[in-house]
């Protein structure tokens, strides 16, 4: 664990508020509502940053148009912008989203998680740790790593 | 004769359910297969246990279609963490399993069921691989501590640590003895394979297979040899498989070691990592992928103007539910192919060829 | 000595004995003077409290005096002190019949205790007792106390100095309050203490309450606040020191603060008089005017038709008491006042400033605060008074109107043209609102001043004449504005402002009828054409409504008689055939608005309104013109929704609610080829007919049914002789009948439904003529399948021989008699077709061919007997009649009747309809529990006084579970099984949960199976919906919890598959509620379900609906907290 | 001519002397400073060398001494990883800071004694050991 925060003091910006949907009654009895951009973001916007009480949303860590979904090929990808460019905490970031996404996505999905381009000092690096099912299943059995992804995860205040 | 395009189809004889987390890999019993003993394989999870799974001799009719497959044994409550990987010893009695909890057991087959005789421990973290040499005498892991360990089996399943292999900069993925010489191949997280060979109990890396010499340019998940063990194949999180000779011609003097060089890169077909390849005994490369498909690859004997090259025999879409971690042939001389997948389930295929007559 | 838990029974004891106070004193004697201090504490609070028990009891002067003295000298003995308070409190409280303590003793006590007492060192209890002693005194003994002068006040001063305990507190500042009360002279000897005193009252304000929630003192902060204000205004010598506290609180930026400061202010400017007042007033004037700014944010200005008669500020606290203070201190000194806000520079700035923006929206926020601010002080001030309005109207009205564009000159002479160029002037907006609030406040005194019926508005005010000499081209603006303007600001204000020109109390109005009339006539054009702009015309039916209401309620004749012929009059006229331009749910609005805002006008158009109902039919059945069909089908709602709850609520008045009713009948009964096919038409007569019935009176309502009666008696193909009324003649009349009855002419079916909707809304009292006859005409129309004969009869049964004393009237027919002829019913059907009686007495057994036959043939009238029996018996549920178990018993039968058991193999074909249709007259059975079990809107309710036992629901369902579940267990036929199931799903759907959770152990095995039945068809995905509820009701209570632990497996499988019940997306979204409901039981019972659970959950997260998806998400949340850290599955 | 100048000259000058006090100054504050800290980081960089060396020496006596008393206790291997040990730790450049192959030596001897303890199946561990895997890399 890092003793001190790696950004001490980071911008919050503004939540953006939650587009209500349309009432399910609305919705025709057998109608399909294919996984879309918005579902998706509503998984993950909640996240808390691993060192600042704030959502990833509320950092701008993640937007909603950082985020790719087709639902016909079972494809998300998400690109997330670390608060500070030599963030060792992304990789917990990135670690967050692809556990989120896996308890909430079908199995069918395949997920690419990835910093946004040029945000971050050793970009290629965790991009490929990241995308290393492997080493992110061994993460996921390591206690302390569980734990702080659970913190992260853990349904928020509000 | 020659197997070609759309001359066989891949029929799934069974799917095998019984592991409750994803399935990393499987690996077939050498010294099964044959007329008196059925086939085995031992497939190793998620859940941290090891399943042993055997063929039912199907007195019916011969055709292996017919017969079912079941569970033989759980190896369970040694391994506190995922189970990797794991590896028959050529006479079929051990099966050496690595783990990532740091530590590699080895269980002998005692009149059916298997017992725990030994665990190896050295690694400061996650094993991933464990591969016993041809002779049955040598055993080697990786792991993430970036290191090849090599241990030598003594009388009473003791095994003594033989060499302590340092040379890839990132976690190690897979290591496998060469099918006839006492060669290590280990492939990395750093794209690059590692050819270690001896000169008297003194290990070195003797090549390294990196983008240099049209190495991988991302992780090298997993390698095979051919039946003769001159060609190699290695797939990779690049999308690509490659193919490599060994070049007996320029034979290096003294060690009579012969250097590996690169013949050519199957690319263009998958496009999601491929996690395992595996070389059948009659040349058809089986391939495994992030993209639930299987895909079957064979020599290209027209093509030869430029070269070898290798091309499409068929392709299984939706092989899976999802992710596919190991394809591996069976012994013996029926088309047997089994895949392990994230779904938890492993699935039997028979590649029946239309034409009359199996291939050599 | 007595233990303090002994001491109670003791003084009982005492006080019982006759034994009097003296002789208890001699008694205690050595426990009084003991000098052990407990002993002697102990003794003395003894004496003290029989004392306060003896309140009553006469003492003569010299025990009084003995007494009083004793406790006076003890009030020195502070080891004994708690009893000396007791017992001074309880001889100086007595009342005057039992003998009361003389002033030189209450003088002692006084004295004793200013000088004994170090209140402020004492404990919360003895301190309170202290302050109530300090208030007895100053209450009882003025005279006595008041010499006292400096020495008192000092005392008290000391005694009240830094007290903490709310309680306390209490009683301190009345002391203080009663204390001020006794020396009234500016000089005398309290002037001196007034600035000490006050000081240690100040500290105390704003007060701030920071006592713990937990012990609850009975004292909340705002009755600290109140008396500490009492306090604080109770003489006019803590003027020099409270009002420059207040003003300077009331700068501060807390909100309470603020509040509390304002409400002192007021309090204090009505007793400190105003030649104190005065030196503060600018001061004061500043701060309010401060106050108002910074309290009002945005105004939450809703242009809405609600907001129309309401304040704009409503919610502002702060804004409220600043204005009241404001309208205190103007009323106490308006000259003064009045000259600092005519002069105020800030409110001239805003008005100049208005001209430079034309409408709302260009205004700046702040400008629009400030100008609402202004209006606000403007309002208030006019309010206060007639000399003020006159004022405020004389310095800003000629303004306001000068930037309107009503200039002086447009006065004079012909306006013709100034009309043409005001209409084409848009109106500035700043002006017209502040002239609307000027108009309102006027509006406000003058209506106020009449009400207390003095004159003082008298013609010749200021006001008063500049508003007669604008009112006539302020109407014109603001018209003009309505029309020309687009901007809701503009329309709001302009209809408000008609609204008021047009709400002048009559007498006073400087408004003259003519104009009234043209605001009228204005607002109704807008009603009849601009009915498009959407705003402006809810907003003018809203002014319309109150200007109604605010006539009818000074009924002022002369306008109502206007209103009436413009307004209701038109607005009747509307709803008449040939306009087709507006909209006619439009109308409707408009119609049932204006009615509603006067009994008048009510009356009026409720005539105008049957009468186009009547003409409506009239055009449906005479010249078949189908499109008046909807337009009555909408009066007719509008009628029953709208207008007759209305009526009944505003003072019944039976002719209205009878000639509807009435005059239906008659028409029908008038024309004899009266046919309108319409079903949907004949919906909404019947529902209009029943709720016109069901607000009647008892006599009205005899009266109807009489009428209906003849109706159905003399004019339809009907039979309804007396001699039908036994039951062997009535079979064949009965088959004769039946055979009539398959062509029903659409007049007896209108008949004969109006009749049942009659019979279904009269009270229990009422008198059903002949009601043998009808109920045969109803069993047999039922048995044609006419529901409404089905709900009569319920009906009947339900009310039958229930007069409101509850005793049997005189009726030609029993209860009993009429469920024997029910039943009977059922006999002779048997005996027609075979089917019922076989079911309800001897389950299957129809040996013969030919038999079977007929009940192939009529299967169908058994099916809707059953469906009207069940009416019958939701009748006999409701009264909590035991014949409902008969009734309950004969759908038992037919769901326990098995087809299988009809021979007819041979002929397959026959068999196979004849299975579908048993099928079905189970199925029938089965809902028939939905009916009897579901609350109805069209009949058996409140609304039709049906007779509804408590808790009926409850006892059904606690008498059909022993009965269904044996009978679920046993049922071997798959069809009578799954029939069962439905029933079962029907009662435990429509009982209380908490009847439910009681019995949930032993329900839920069955309920369970009842989903997994109900799983395999979609048409029972609504049941299913239901019963699924139960159970998560079950699940979601702690009890039921427990109940469910048990069998913690099964609940699990059941919802597991329920995930993917593919008919109903609510279904899964329930049953995921279920299972996260589940994940809250022991882990060490579902643990070993976890790997099922999340398998089927991680499907869920692939289904094709969101909400499901969402709800499966923290679902999987919940049970992998519980499950390992695997990802997979 | 010459004396103008001369006499001037300091007051021309000025600037440049006081900066090239202040520099001195500074300079030797600096390596005062620099000697200082340097020292402080020597000291705990050799002690550590030290004690891990010293550790893996133990380790070496203690096993040479069990072969003495029995030679065929351990494998020819393992007394030959053993000796091989014993020759890096006599290789460490003790004296020699400076010299590059430090590091290389003690990685040899980690991995060596890793090797031992593997085969002899003891759970040895040097505690002050770098471990490249911290709790949050993965």
């Amino acid at each position: 664990m890092v003793s001190e925060l790696i950004n001490a003091n980071p911008i919050v910006y503004e939540k953006k508020e939650r587009r209500a949907r349309s009432a399910p009654i609305a919705v025709e009895e057998y109608a399909v509502e294919p996984i879309d951009q918005q579902e998706v973001f509503d998984h993950v916007r909640d996240i808390k940053d691993p060192e600042h009480p704030y959502s990833l949303e509320e950092l701008k860590v993640i937007t909603e148009d950082a985020i790719e979904v087709d639902d016909q090929q079972s494809y998300v990808r998400i690109t997330f912008t670390p608060t500070v460019e030599h963030c060792s905490m992304a990789t917990i970031i990135g670690l967050c989203l692809r556990v989120k996404l896996l308890r909430s996505l079908p199995s069918r999905y395949k997920v690419d998680i990835r910093v946004a381009p040029g945000s971050h000092a050793s970009e290629s690096a965790v991009n490929k740790q990241l995308n290393d099912k492997e080493r992110v299943a061994a993460a996921l059995e390591n206690p302390n790593l569980v734990d702080m992804v659970d913190e992260c995860l853990a349904p928020s205040y509000d | 004769m020659e197997l070609y395009e759309g001359a066989c189809e891949l029929k799934l004889l069974q799917t095998l359910e019984g592991h409750t987390d994803r399935v990393w890999s499987l690996v077939w019993n050498p010294a099964t297969g044959t007329a008196e003993t059925p086939l085995v394989f031992a497939s190793c999870s998620g859940d941290k246990t090891v399943r042993i799974w055997e063929q039912n001799p199907s007195p019916s009719s011969s055709s292996s279609s017919h017969s079912s497959w079941n569970c033989k044994a759980v190896l369970e409550d040694t391994h506190t963490r995922t189970v990797r990987s794991c590896s028959w010893s050529p006479s079929g009695k051990l099966l050496a399993v690595a783990s990532f909890d740091a530590t590699t057991s080895i269980w002998e087959n005692v009149g059916g069921d298997f017992e725990c005789v030994s665990t190896l421990e050295g690694h400061e973290n996650e094993v991933k691989s464990v591969s016993w040499n041809a002779s049955g005498t040598l055993l080697a892991t990786c792991g993430r501590d970036k290191s090849v360990w090599i241990w030598e089996a003594q009388p009473g399943n003791e095994f003594e640590c033989v060499s302590v292999l340092q040379g890839h900069s990132q976690d190690v993925k897979m290591v496998l003895w060469h099918p006839t010489l006492d060669v290590l191949f280990s492939c990395s997280y750093d794209n690059t394979v590692k050819v270690w060979a001896d000169d008297d109990d003194d290990w070195q890396c003797v090549q390294t297979l990196g983008e240099p010499n049209n190495g991988h340019s991302s992780t090298v998940w997993a390698l095979s040899f051919n039946k003769t063990g001159d060609k190699m194949v290695t797939c990779s999180d690049d999308l690509t498989l490659k193919i490599w000779e060994m070049d007996s011609t320029s034979m290096q003097s003294a060690d009579g070691y012969a250097p590996w060089r690169h013949l050519c890169t199957i690319t263009g077909y998958h496009d999601r990592t491929i996690f395992s390849v595996h070389w059948s005994s009659e040349g058809i490369i089986a391939s495994g992928a992030a993209d639930d498909a299987i895909r079957f690859f064979v020599e290209d004997k027209d093509g030869l103007v430029d070269g070898p090259s290798y091309k499409l025999l068929l392709k299984e879409e939706k092989a899976h539910g999802m992710d596919i971690n190991s394809v591996q042939w069976s012994p013996g001389e029926k088309r047997l192919l089994a895949s392990a997948s994230d779904d938890g389930t492993i699935k039997i295929w028979e590649l029946a060829s239309l034409c009359t007559g199996n291939g050599y | 000595m007595a233990e303090p838990s002994q001491l109670s029974h003791l003084i009982e004891s005492f006080v019982d004995s006759s034994r009097s106070p003296t002789q208890q004193v001699r008694e205690m004697q050595m426990y009084l003077t003991t000098t052990d201090n407990i002993i002697r504490a102990r003794g003395i609070l003894l004496l003290a409290e029989v004392l306060t028990c003896l309140a009553t009891k006469p003492l003569d002067n010299a025990t009084l005096h003995s007494l009083i003295g004793f406790f006076t000298d003890r009030l020195a003995d502070w080891k004994a002190l708690r009893g000396a308070l007791v017992g001074c409190l309880a001889l100086m409280r007595r009342k005057s019949s039992a003998g009361v303590v003389t002033s030189t003793d209450a003088k002692a006590v006084a004295e004793s205790f200013l000088q004994n007492l170090q209140v402020q060192s004492l404990g919360q209890h003895d301190r309170k007792l202290c302050f109530e002693l300090l208030e007895c005194l100053l209450e009882h003994y003025p005279n006595t106390v008041t010499p006292m002068g400096d020495e008192l006040i000092y005392g008290i001063c000391e005694a009240v100095d830094s007290e903490k305990d709310p309680q306390c507190l209490m009683l301190t500042f009345h002391i203080v309050e009663v204390l001020v009360q006794l020396f009234p002279d500016t000089s005398g000897p309290f002037a001196s203490f007034a600035g000490d005193l006050f000081e240690i009252l100040s500290c105390y304000f704003p007060i701030h309450f920071t006592h713990p929630r937990g012990e609850d003192l009975g004292i909340k902060r705002d009755d600290l606040s109140r008396a500490l204000m009492l306090a604080f205004s109770s003489t006019p010598l803590f003027e020099p020191f409270a009002i420059p506290l207040l003003l300077e609180k009331l700068s501060s930026s807390l909100p309470s603060a603020k509040l509390d400061s304002l409400k002192y202010l007021s309090s204090c400017t009505s007793n400190y008089g105003p030649e104190r007042m005065a030196k503060h007033a600018r001061a004061i004037w500043l701060s309010i005017k401060d106050a108002l700014y910074t309290s009002l944010q945005e105004p939450t200005l809703s242009f809405t038709s609600e907001s129309l008669d309401g304040l704009v500020f409503q919610e502002n606290e702060i804004a409220k008491e600043a204005l009241t203070l404001l309208q205190q201190v103007i009323m106490q000194n308006n000259g003064l006042f009045l000259s600092l806000i005519v002069e105020d520079e800030d409110i001239n700035i805003i008005l100049n400033a208005v001209p430079s923006y034309e409408s709302y929206n260009d205004i700046p926020l702040q400008g629009k605060l400030k100008l609402f601010a202004a209006g606000c002080i403007l309002s208030i001030s006019t309010k206060t008074s007639v000399a003020c309005c006159n004022m405020i109207f004389e310095s800003f009205f000629p303004r306001l109107m000068e930037i309107l564009g009503l200039s002086e000159k447009n006065l004079s002479g012909d306006h013709s043209p100034k009309d043409n160029y005001l209409i084409s002037k848009r109106l500035n907006f700043g002006a017209l609102y502040l002239s609307v609030e000027l108009l309102a406040a006027c509006r406000d005194l003058i209506a106020g001043s009449t009400q207390i019926a003095c004159k003082s508005v008298s013609t010749y005010e200021t006001s008063y004449c500049m508003l007669h000499s604008f009112s006539n081209l302020l109407t014109k603006a603001f018209c003009s504005t309505l029309v020309t303007s687009h901007h809701d600001a503009d329309i709001y204000f302009g209809v408000k402002g008609l609204q008021i020109l047009a709400t002048f109390p009559g007498d006073v109005s400087p408004v003259p009828i003519s104009e009234f009339e043209n605001i009228l006539i204005t607002f109704m054009s807008i009603i009849t054409v601009n009915f498009k702009k959407t705003l402006l015309w809810r907003l003018t039916l809203k002014a319309l409504m109150n200007i109604g209401s605010f006539i009818d309620r000074n009924n002022e004749s002369e306008k109502i008689l206007i209103y009436m012929r413009i307004v209701v009059e038109k607005i009747v006229s509307l709803v008449s055939l040939d306009d087709v331009t507006m909209p006619f749910p439009l109308k409707l609005e408009a119609i049932s608005g204006i009615g509603t805002s006067g009994l008048n006008y009510m009356l009026h158009i409720i005539q105008g309104f049957e009468e186009a109902i009547f003409a409506n039919l009239s055009e449906i059945y005479v010249h078949g013109n189908l499109k008046s069909a909807k337009i009555t089908i909408w009066l007719l709602e509008c009628y029953s929704n709208k207008l007759l709850p209305w009526i009944h609520e505003n003072g019944v008045f039976e002719e209205v609610l009878l000639r509807f009713p009435i005059n239906i009948w008659k028409q029908i009964e008038s024309c004899v080829d009266f046919s309108v096919p319409e079903k949907e038409l004949l919906d909404a007569m019947m529902t209009a007919m029943k709720h016109a019935v069901a607000f009647c009176s008892e006599e009205s309502q005899n009266e109807i049914i009489q009428k209906a009666y003849n109706v159905l008696s003399s004019s339809t193909s009907f039979p309804l002789k007396e001699s039908m009324a036994l039951t062997i003649p009535f079979q064949l009349e009965g088959l004769q009948l039946t055979q009539k009855m398959d062509n029903l002419s659409c007049r007896d079916e209108w008949i004969l439904s109006l009749f049942a909707s009659v019979v279904i809304a009269v009270r229990p009292q009422t008198h059903i003529p002949n009601v043998k006859v009808i109920l045969n005409l109803f069993i047999t129309t039922l048995l044609k399948g006419h529901v409404p004969a089905a709900q009569a009869l319920g009906s009947i049964v339900n009310k039958f021989g229930k007069s409101s004393t509850g005793s049997e009237i005189s009726s030609d027919c029993t209860l009993e008699e009429a469920l024997d002829i029910i039943f009977q019913l059922k006999l002779w059907t048997h005996q027609d077709n075979g089917a019922l009686l076989r079911c309800s007495v001897t389950g299957s057994e129809m040996g013969h061919t030919d038999l079977c036959q007929a009940v192939v043939n009529n299967k169908l009238p058994q099916i809707l007997a059953i469906t009207g029996l069940s009416w019958i018996g939701k009748g006999l549920l409701l009264r909590g009649h035991d014949k409902v178990k008969d009734v309950t018993m004969i759908f038992l039968e037919c769901l326990l009747s098995n087809g299988n058991a009809l021979p007819l193999s041979q002929h397959s074909l026959e068999n196979s309809c004849e299975q579908d249709l048993h099928a079905s007259v189970m199925k029938s059975a089965a809902d028939a529990f939905r009916i009897l079990m579901s609350d109805s809107e069209v009949c058996l309710n409140r609304k039709f006084h049906a007779i509804i036992r408590p808790l009926y629901k409850q006892r059904f369902f606690s008498t059909m579970m022993p009965i269904l579940r044996p009978l679920i267990m046993k049922s071997d036929s798959l069809l009578s099984r799954s029939m069962l199931y439905g029933a079962f799903a029907h009662i435990i759907s429509e009982t209380p949960l908490v009847a439910v959770l009681g019995e949930a152990k032993k329900l839920i095995p069955i309920l369970l199976d009842c989903l997994f039945m109900l799983n395999k068809d979609a048409q029972d995905k609504d049941i299913l919906y239901s019963l699924l509820l139960v159970l998560s009701g079950i699940l979601t209570d702690k009890d039921g919890q427990e109940a469910v632990v048990d069998n913690a497996h099964l609940v699990i499988n059941c919802l597991t598959g329920l995930i993917a019940y593919p008919h109903m997306m609510l279904v899964r979204e329930t049953a995921i509620q279920c299972l996260v409901a589940m994940s809250e039981l022991p882990h060490a019972r579902i643990y070993p379900m976890r790997i099922q659970v999340l398998q089927a959950i991680s499907k869920a997260l692939d289904d094709s609906r969101r909400a499901v998806r969402q709800e499966a998400v923290r679902c999987r949340q919940a049970w992998a907290s519980i499950a390992s850290r695997s990802l997979h599955f | 001519m010459e004396e103008t100048e001369d006499m001037f000259e300091s007051s021309l000058n000025l600037e440049e002397i006081h900066f090239k006090e202040g520099y001195a100054e500074g300079y030797g504050h600096g390596l005062d400073q620099g000697k200082e800290e340097g020292q402080q980081v020597g000291l705990k960089v050799g002690f550590e060398a030290g004690e891990e060396l010293g550790f893996y020496r133990g380790c070496i006596i203690v096993w040479n001494s069990v072969i003495q008393v029995d030679p065929t206790r351990f494998s020819d291997r393992v007394q030959k990883m053993i000796k091989q040990m014993d020759e890096l730790v006599a290789k460490y450049p003790v004296m020699d800071p400076e010299n590059e192959s430090i590091q290389e030596v003690m990685d040899g001897l980690r991995l060596k004694f890793r090797a031992v303890c593997a085969t002899l199946n003891v759970k040895l561990e040097y505690i002050g050991y770098p471990k490249t895997a911290q709790d949050s890399e993965f």
